[in-house]
């Protein structure tokens, strides 16, 4: 190949990566009712391996030389500041460096890894072919986020992730509590957009500028550290981050987002969209840095979130949602690791969530199929016997989740954790959170693991294991990756070096024993649960009291069930109060105060209609009367004016 | 090019349509889309053979009218004006389409009226002598309302005479600013003049042209509309047979904004900028007004008329905040805006046209049966809530941006109508789609394909311009009345 | 001699009309309706008389003359009427005639 | 006498003329349609004696004291006959109804017209009294000319009775004003009134009154007036007498006596110089003439808001469109005044158009639904059965209600430049607002016309209009609405000759 020609296909490829899903993604909207499953499922795999290919050969033109590959479409539409008399374009163009590569190759593996499971998963569905549209359009929507070259581009490919999500937990329709979980993911989302769009506004304002590479330039050359409007811009890009990622205070949809099909969850809800946030935050770490007060809130943001979460997946008996739950966990950490400024480590450890929260999900959702869409725990058991291979499977996302030494979550996990303590954002106390984050992990995964896999069967009926292959390689490949995700630390830290700047750290001195707490930590757990939760995996059912595998009722389990009651409080505090008064102002106040003229009007219309009394009297007498009426007023305006 | 040739072919047109209706049956409309297509294709043409600067505002005609006071019919473009009208004649098309199969009584008639009114609606966005577009402004009026009142809906009457008195009483606030101002021209100048130019040289005092400023604001502020003066919208939406709901929404409400740029703006620079935080103040509590109150309607139609009154709120605040950027979103936005809430009118009248209900309450789960609508209605509801990709989010942007140069806290303000237009947009898409289908399944058929035409036009040109809104943002990079505006009056930071 | 100030023959008018007027709109019989209508036209007569001789003008007592005439005329055609009315309702009582309302 | 006061009183003397010839031609032979053509036919020559005249006439003329011919009280002369014709072609309609012959109508309808006549020339307090007079005996008669009609009496009487009363003001006011002022010719006012100074001179020397009577002279003057043009509050006859009277009786009523006394209210105004910026003018007859106008416009309208029956419906409007026309009244300067001419004058010819629209619709319809009582629903669903007719009423109501392309908005318009340099913000609010209120009404006139009538709508037994309508009076009907549309969009039409000829 002509080496001249070389940065021209290159950037060709680039531009064309995300757009193989588009062409996919318009066809099987337009006539995905007359395709067959091969044709429909070939095509969006089909795309899905197109970039995937694409992006294989893209993220390997990078190097130390070429570090960033850019691909300038066009001009998407240009703002002309007339005060500075500067003029900004926002281009449709795709930007990529190491951070965007790790991003774009979670998005296209996962993402092809995750369109076979669903090709199979999804067969039977009668909108099949919608489905898979839906999850191509993510998938250009998502690649458009990462690889946006400004704000307004990522905003859109933001937005348009959002979108999709929205559809696809609303796919199944007919359901109720379907629809609304889709509409709450999209608000409450959206709060966080709305925050965001208003940190781009003031990034133009103050800078001029909304290409991250000038953000970047300029920011640092224009606020010194601890300036104010960094510090309201980072506020500002956090809540769009924290929305996206189901962070407080914004986390309640994540768990409701649950009612789509699983591969959806895994797809969007575990692995790719909800670290968006954390993408923005690393994206933008430039401005981040520059506040450093708003990166010890991400740090508090991500840790409260980590604790939040993981007590609150202690409680759940829905399977999707203690896995909900512990990504929220996990992307406390990631925001843990970005506040402590351990950027790397963050990424790092989305990275391997998404391999390990993916297989969760893939298994979970093929045991589920096999056990006729029953997602509660207390109603499975045993399955370690009849369904051994997907047991497996979920064994070893399980070890990665918890970070048992050798699985990828641990050299992602372990990462993050070290540089805590002598972070100048974090510190000991975060550390601790971590630590304590990471016990809540081991315990709600036993527990998980105890309920569905241990113990007595309480699935009566016969299961329905799939015999898909497809399904099969799929898992097969997301576990390989997980086990071994751990070995990519390296690549990732030296691309991701350019990236990130270094970030400064205090001489806090670190006591010997942090490694190995953070390593003991989640055997604490296992240990912990192993006699805490023996009932659960007893095969003595028979001298067993029932009782324990029906939910608890108590408040306090209720409480952390529901998500530690913020549900309960946004109802109270926003839901009813907006709705209330929509409701109450359904007739419009200003209609109704500007046809009280009109009633005005009738109501004089009916005083004067009685004066018609047709009486030729009072009809004499009313030329009288008016005539002293006018006499008299006329007398007052005389003596007024001749006053005057 | 004539633009008199334009109006007198619509008007012709109108007038065979109900003159051949009477001899055959259907060739109305026939006869109303032939006479849309050829009279855009004659514009399209005109205007690429003419050689004149349209960045500017380019006299067209000017001939005496009525010499006791000095009016003339004067006729005038630029590129707002071009834009404006091949909006309308775009959306003409559509109504035509729209009402294909809607209106079967009196068809001669109701399209001698749209036609009648596009007439109109063009000689308002190109009249320069302020008497003449004060008759066009008003002569327009008269068929929107008989459309509204001959093939409404249930309540069509009330909601026709609402519709028309408040426009009405708050144009002869303007009338009697366009009196005085000719007036003031004969105080300076010696002669009365209704010319919008010989106008822009008058040298107002502040005391005089704020009350003034005050009369056509309040006329356009109506139009727009702008809470609180925005009530007679939803009636009249609501009401108005489908096609009289996208000429409304899409072009109507346009004229307001159109004379807030051409008239407010310019004739009145010192007295807008003073009055600008009230305007923007007004804007943005339409905007958060509208979008409450549209997610509190169960009435469809009612609903999207909230959304309009949302979204004009972004252009009034826009254009009050005296700024380039905004002011290219505020123009951009009425092209989006026209585009996206004509369809979802459209939308509503299709649907109308199935179930015979606008009553959400009603709807819920046509998904099953309609993807196709389905698909296009979140197409359009997503183009409502500002969903990047489709042109209302670069207009919205544009605007809040611009905005927020000079009004942080309002734009903040106004950014929450982000969220709420989200709400409404999910209200109104989920409501109709999503859910159980609470009618009988086999009532709800797919597009057919006209509608089908209907649609992807539409939604083809949002997506263009939303990726490519240079295509009409390209024709207001030099012209930028507002940094004019702010050259005269001096404001900067 | 003594020169009656011209406000006093004025008022006397405005007295006498105001009668006239009480009387229109007092009684009921049509009759004195009309009878009333001639004491306030006569009530006019005295103020242009008067009038006139303070401005030793004839305009006045021309006036004067006219009015008798009008007087004349709408008597007449008032008896007409009178005289219909009583044909066609049996009463002068002009309240029966009060269906023309609202 | 010279021959140019001569002939400058033609049109008056042809129609006076035309009485005395037509009581002979009663006595050589009665025939209905002798008399009617012959009435129509002295209308015609008076009214192109009146036209000619308007165009020689450079200078007003002053005949005698009394009578003073201006070009502007000849074109209110020329409406005046218009009107008239209009008055008899419609009344030729009905009287055809019963088989007497009616020659006596036309008699009484000439005299009305030689009573307007007078009033439009008039320059006198004593020629005012001549015409006033003369117009509302002869009204009287025609009112309860139906006698068969339930309402004959009552309707007369109420008219008779009322407007003696009303004349007696007015004539109680001329008295004080003339003692006060020592002269009833208009104009001699202007004099006094250009030396105040002089005038109290004049008082004080002379003791013959106040100016305290003056005012109230002028108020119940202005009483006597504005019983006559229906202004509030001295409407409340109105709408009794307009539903009373038969329909072209109303139309008379509404046209020819309003733009006599209008006209004649007009020149006294103006003679008296009364202006808001002159220093020496009377505030406080301005402020009188305010209290009028406004109340009128918010009375008038607000009253025809829910009126279902047509003639009281336009009876009520008819009190608002006086208050706009009073408008006109409240100058800025001397200058002003042939603009409030023109406005004047062109708004009544609109309104005398929109009227005879209006009125001939409800003449013809009248019969057809066989009652004297013409309902708004009656017309329910005309457009799509008489369209020409409904277009006429379409036209009418619009002019009426001042909307563009038709006479009524360019007339409002004219009113509006009046009241905008005049800076008469409270009179202008008025008048939007009443506009506001006539909205509702017109508008449900209009959309009545367009009701789609189907089988669900004919159980309320309101079965649409439909009229065969002769030739002739289908090509009349289309010559009004094209005069009227024209008209409303080139105005130039009228207006130059308005502007031109004084």
């Amino acid at each position: 190949m002509n080496d001249a020609m070389l940065p021209l296909i290159t950037e060709t490829v680039l531009a064309c990566l995300p757009f193989y899903p588009l062409i996919s993604f318009v066809l099987l909207i337009s006539f995905g009712k007359h395709l067959s499953w091969r044709v429909a499922a070939g095509l969006s795999v089909g795309a899905m391996v197109f970039s995937a290919l694409s992006s294989l050969f893209v993220i390997q033109q990078l190097s130390i030389d070429v570090p960033v590959i850019t691909s300038h479409l066009w001009t998407w539409f240009t703002l002309a500041e007339e005060v500075n008399q500067t003029t900004t374009s926002i281009n449709i163009k795709f930007y990529l460096d190491g951070l965007s590569a790790v991003m774009i190759s979670v998005v296209t593996g996962i993402g092809l890894l995750i369109h076979i499971f669903a090709a199979a998963y999804m067969k039977e569905d009668e909108n099949f072919s919608r489905f898979m549209a839906y999850m191509n359009l993510f998938i250009v929507a998502m690649l458009i986020l990462v690889l946006a070259d400004n704000l307004v581009l990522l905003y859109l490919g933001w937005e348009g992730v959002g979108l999709c999500s929205f559809l696809l937990i609303g796919f199944w329709y007919h359901e109720k509590a379907n629809v609304m979980a889709a509409r709450k993911a999209f608000i409450v989302t959206r709060v966080g957009d709305t925050a965001m769009a208003i940190g781009l506004f003031m990034l133009f304002k103050e800078l001029g500028q909304l290409t991250i590479v000038d953000i970047t330039q300029s920011a640092q050359t224009l606020w010194t550290t601890g300036d104010d409007k960094a510090y309201w811009i980072a506020l500002l890009l956090l809540g769009g981050a924290v929305g996206k990622s189901a962070q407080l205070p914004l986390q309640t949809w994540l768990p409701d987002a649950m009612a789509g099909p699983t591969p959806v969850s895994a797809l969007i809800h575990a692995a790719t969209m909800v670290t968006a946030g954390v993408y923005l935050i690393a994206r933008m770490n430039s401005v981040f840095l520059l506040a450093p007060q708003v990166m010890t809130y991400v740090a508090w943001l991500g840790a409260a979130t980590l604790i939040l979460a993981g007590i609150a997946a202690l409680a759940q008996s829905d399977i999707k949602r203690v896995l909900a739950y512990s990504t929220m966990s996990q992307i406390g950490y990631m925001m843990l690791s970005l506040g402590a400024g351990a950027f790397s480590a963050g990424v790092f450890h989305l990275m391997t969530h998404a391999f390990f929260k993916a297989l969760l999900f893939l298994t979970a959702g093929a045991i589920i199929l096999a056990l006729h869409h029953q997602q509660n725990l207390f109603k499975m058991g045993g399955l370690l016997k009849r369904l051994p291979f997907e047991t497996a499977l979920f064994a070893v996302g399980l070890v990665c989740l918890i970070a048992l030494p050798g699985s990828s979550g641990f050299f992602s996990k372990e990462a993050i954790i070290a540089q805590l303590w002598s972070s100048n954002t974090a510190g000991p106390l975060l550390w601790t959170c971590a630590i304590f984050g990471a016990l809540l992990t081991s315990i709600y995964s036993c527990r998980l693991f105890f309920l569905a896999f241990m113990g007595e069967s309480r699935f009566e009926q016969s299961l329905q294991p799939s015999s898909s292959k497809l399904v099969k390689y799929s898992l097969i490949a997301l576990a390989v990756l997980s086990l071994v995700g751990g070995m990519f630390g390296n690549i990732i830290e030296t691309s991701l070096a350019q990236v990130f700047p270094l970030v400064t750290r205090s001489a806090l001195n670190e006591p010997n024993w942090l490694h190995s707490v953070a390593i003991a930590t989640p055997f604490v757990g296992i240990i912990f649960s192993w006699f805490y939760f023996a009932s659960y995996r007893s095969k003595d059912s028979a001298g067993l009291n029932k009782n324990i595998f029906i939910e608890s009722t108590s408040g306090l389990a209720n409480f952390c069930r529901q998500g530690l009651g913020f549900d309960c409080l946004y109802h109270w505090l926003l839901v009813k109060p907006y709705c209330s008064l929509a409701k109450l102002n359904r007739r419009d106040i200003f209609d109704q105060l500007i046809m009280l003229n009109a009633w005005y009007v009738a109501l004089l219309h009916d005083v004067l209609k009685s004066s018609q009394t047709g009486k030729l009297r009072w009809y004499a007498a009313a030329i009288g009367l008016a005539t002293f009426l006018l006499l008299l007023v006329l007398s007052v305006d005389v003596i007024s004016t001749e006053a005057s | 090019m004539s633009i008199t040739l334009l109006m007198c072919g619509l008007l012709f047109g109108g007038a065979l349509a109900w003159f051949l209706e009477g001899v055959k049956a259907q060739s109305a409309r026939w006869v109303s889309l032939l006479t849309v297509l050829v009279i855009g294709g004659y514009f399209a043409i005109a205007l690429n053979a003419t050689a004149y600067d349209f960045s500017t505002l380019q006299l067209l005609v000017r001939v005496a009218w009525i010499s006791s006071f000095h009016i003339e019919y004067a006729l005038a473009l630029d590129y707002l004006s071009i834009v404006l009208i091949l909006l309308t004649l775009f959306l003409a098309l559509i109504c035509v389409l729209v009402s294909w199969q809607e209106i079967n009584d009196k068809v001669g008639f109701y399209y001698f009226n749209l036609l009648t009114s596009i007439a109109g609606i063009i000689g308002v966005f190109t009249a320069v002598d302020m008497f003449l577009f004060f008759f066009f402004w008003e002569v327009m009026l008269l068929p929107i309302t008989a459309l509204i009142a001959i093939w409404g809906h249930e309540n069509r009457h009330f909601a026709a005479i609402k519709f028309f008195i408040f426009t009405q009483l708050s144009s002869l606030l303007m009338l009697v600013a366009i009196i005085s101002m000719s007036f003031i021209h004969y105080q300076q100048v010696g002669q009365l003049s209704f010319f919008y130019q010989d106008w822009l040289t008058l040298d107002l005092p502040l005391s005089i042209s704020q009350y003034l400023m005050l009369g056509f604001f309040i006329a356009f502020a109506v139009k727009l509309p702008s809470v609180p003066v925005h009530s007679w919208l939803p009636d009249a939406h609501t009401q108005a047979p489908t096609a009289g709901s996208v000429l409304l929404a899409g072009v109507l409400l346009k004229t307001g904004a159109y004379g807030l740029i051409r008239f407010v703006l310019q004739l009145f620079p010192q007295a807008s900028v003073n009055f600008a935080p009230v305007a923007a103040t007004l804007g943005v509590v339409s905007i958060l007004y509208g979008a409450k109150m549209a997610f509190a309607q169960q009435d469809l139609k009612r609903l999207v008329a909230y959304s309009s009154i949302s979204h004009m709120g972004f252009v009034m605040l826009a254009l009050f905040s005296f700024n380039a950027i905004a002011y290219q979103g505020a123009v951009l936005t009425l092209v989006a805006h026209g585009l996206s809430s004509a369809a979802l009118f459209a939308l509503a009248g299709m649907i109308y046209s199935r179930i015979h209900s606008r009553d959400l309450n009603h709807m819920g789960g046509f998904w099953l049966n309609t993807p196709r609508m389905g698909g296009f209605a979140l197409a359009f509801s997503a183009a409502a809530f500002g969903l990047p990709g489709l042109a209302n989010f670069v207009a919205e942007f544009l605007s809040l941006v611009g905005a927020y140069q000079r009004y942080p806290i309002l734009t903040i303000l106004a950014a929450f109508g982000l969220i709420g237009s989200a709400i409404y947009g999910m209200v109104l898409f989920q409501g109709v789609f999503h859910g159980k289908c609470q009618v009988k399944q086999q009532a709800v058929n797919d597009l057919s394909s006209r509608e089908l035409l209907v649609f992807s036009s539409l939604l083809a040109l949002l997506i263009f311009i939303g990726f490519y809104p240079n295509s009409i943002l390209g024709f207001f990079q030099s012209d930028s009345i507002i940094i004019a505006i702010n050259n005269t009056v001096g404001v900067s930071k | 001699m003594i020169a009656i100030p011209l406000s006093h023959i004025l008022i006397l008018a405005s007295i006498l009309f105001v009668i006239g007027f009480i009387g229109v709109i007092t009684r009921k019989n049509t009759l004195f309706i009309l009878m009333s209508l001639e004491v306030m036209l006569n009530a006019v007569g005295v103020a242009f008389i008067g009038a006139g001789s303070a401005w030793q003008q004839a305009d006045g007592q021309v006036m004067f003359i006219l009015i008798l005439t009008l007087a004349a005329a709408e008597v007449a055609l008032g008896l007409a009427l009178l005289i219909q009315m009583q044909r066609r309702f049996k009463s002068l009582d002009i309240d029966n005639l009060s269906k023309l309302k609202g | 006498m010279t021959q140019l006061m001569l002939h400058s009183l033609l049109p008056v003397l042809i129609v006076a003329f035309g009485i005395v010839l037509s009581l002979l031609l009663i006595a050589w032979r009665r025939s209905q349609k002798l008399i009617l053509i012959f009435t129509i036919t002295i209308f015609s020559v008076a009214l192109l004696a009146s036209f000619s005249l308007f165009v020689d006439l450079a200078d007003a003329v002053q005949v005698t004291t009394l009578v003073k011919v201006d070009s502007y009280g000849l074109f209110a002369f020329m409406l005046v006959l218009v009107a008239s014709i209009a008055v008899s072609v419609l009344s030729s309609m009905w009287l055809t109804h019963t088989t007497e012959v009616h020659d006596e109508f036309f008699v009484l309808l000439q005299l009305v017209v030689l009573g307007a006549g007078i009033l439009v020339i008039s320059d006198h307090y004593a020629s005012l009294f001549l015409g006033f007079e003369l117009l509302s005996i002869a009204l009287v008669g025609l009112v309860g000319y139906s006698r068969d009609s339930e309402f004959s009496v009552e309707t007369s009487f109420k008219y008779l009775v009322l407007s003696a009363c009303a004349s007696s003001f007015m004539l109680l006011g001329i008295a004080f004003i003339y003692s006060y002022s020592g002269s009833l010719s208009f104009s001699t006012e202007q004099l006094m009134f250009d030396n105040m100074s002089d005038l109290s001179i004049l008082v004080r020397n002379y003791g013959h009154g106040d100016v305290l009577f003056y005012r109230v002279g002028f108020l119940l003057f202005m009483v006597g007036i504005a019983f006559k043009l229906s202004l509030a509050p001295f409407h409340l006859w109105t709408p009794d007498v307009y539903q009373g009277a038969p329909t072209p009786v109303t139309l008379l009523l509404a046209t020819v006596s309003k733009i006599a006394i209008f006209i004649v209210l007009m020149k006294c105004w103006f003679s008296q110089a009364i202006f808001v910026d002159t220093k020496s003018s009377d505030e406080n007859m301005l402020f009188l003439m305010s209290i009028f106008a406004i109340a009128s416009m918010l009375i008038g309208n607000a009253l025809a808001l829910k009126q279902q029956n047509i003639k009281r419906l336009l009876a009520y409007s008819s009190i608002a469109h006086m208050g706009y026309l009073l408008i006109v009244l409240i100058v800025i300067s001397p200058q002003s005044v042939a603009l409030a001419w023109q406005s004047a004058l062109f708004y009544l010819t609109a309104y005398v158009l929109a009227s005879i629209s209006i009125f001939m619709t409800v003449q013809l319809t009248q019969y057809h639904h066989n009652k004297s009582e013409l309902n708004v629903d009656d017309w329910q669903g005309m457009f799509w059965q008489n369209p020409s007719l409904a277009v006429l009423i379409i036209v009418a109501i619009l002019s009426l209600a001042g909307i563009p392309l038709t006479m009524g908005f360019i007339g409002k318009f004219y009113l509006l430049n009046v009241a905008v340099q005049a800076q008469q913000w409270w009179l202008i609010s008025a008048l939007i607002i009443g506009s506001g209120i006539g909205l509702f009404y017109y508008l449900r006139i209009i959309f009545v016309l367009f009701t789609i009538v189907n089988e669900k709508n004919i159980a309320k037994e309101l079965i649409p209009v439909s009229l065969t309508l002769s030739p002739a009076v289908n090509f009349s009907v289309m010559i009004v609405i094209i005069l009227s549309v024209l008209l409303g969009i080139f105005p130039d039409l009228l207006g130059n000759l308005l502007v031109t000829v004084n």
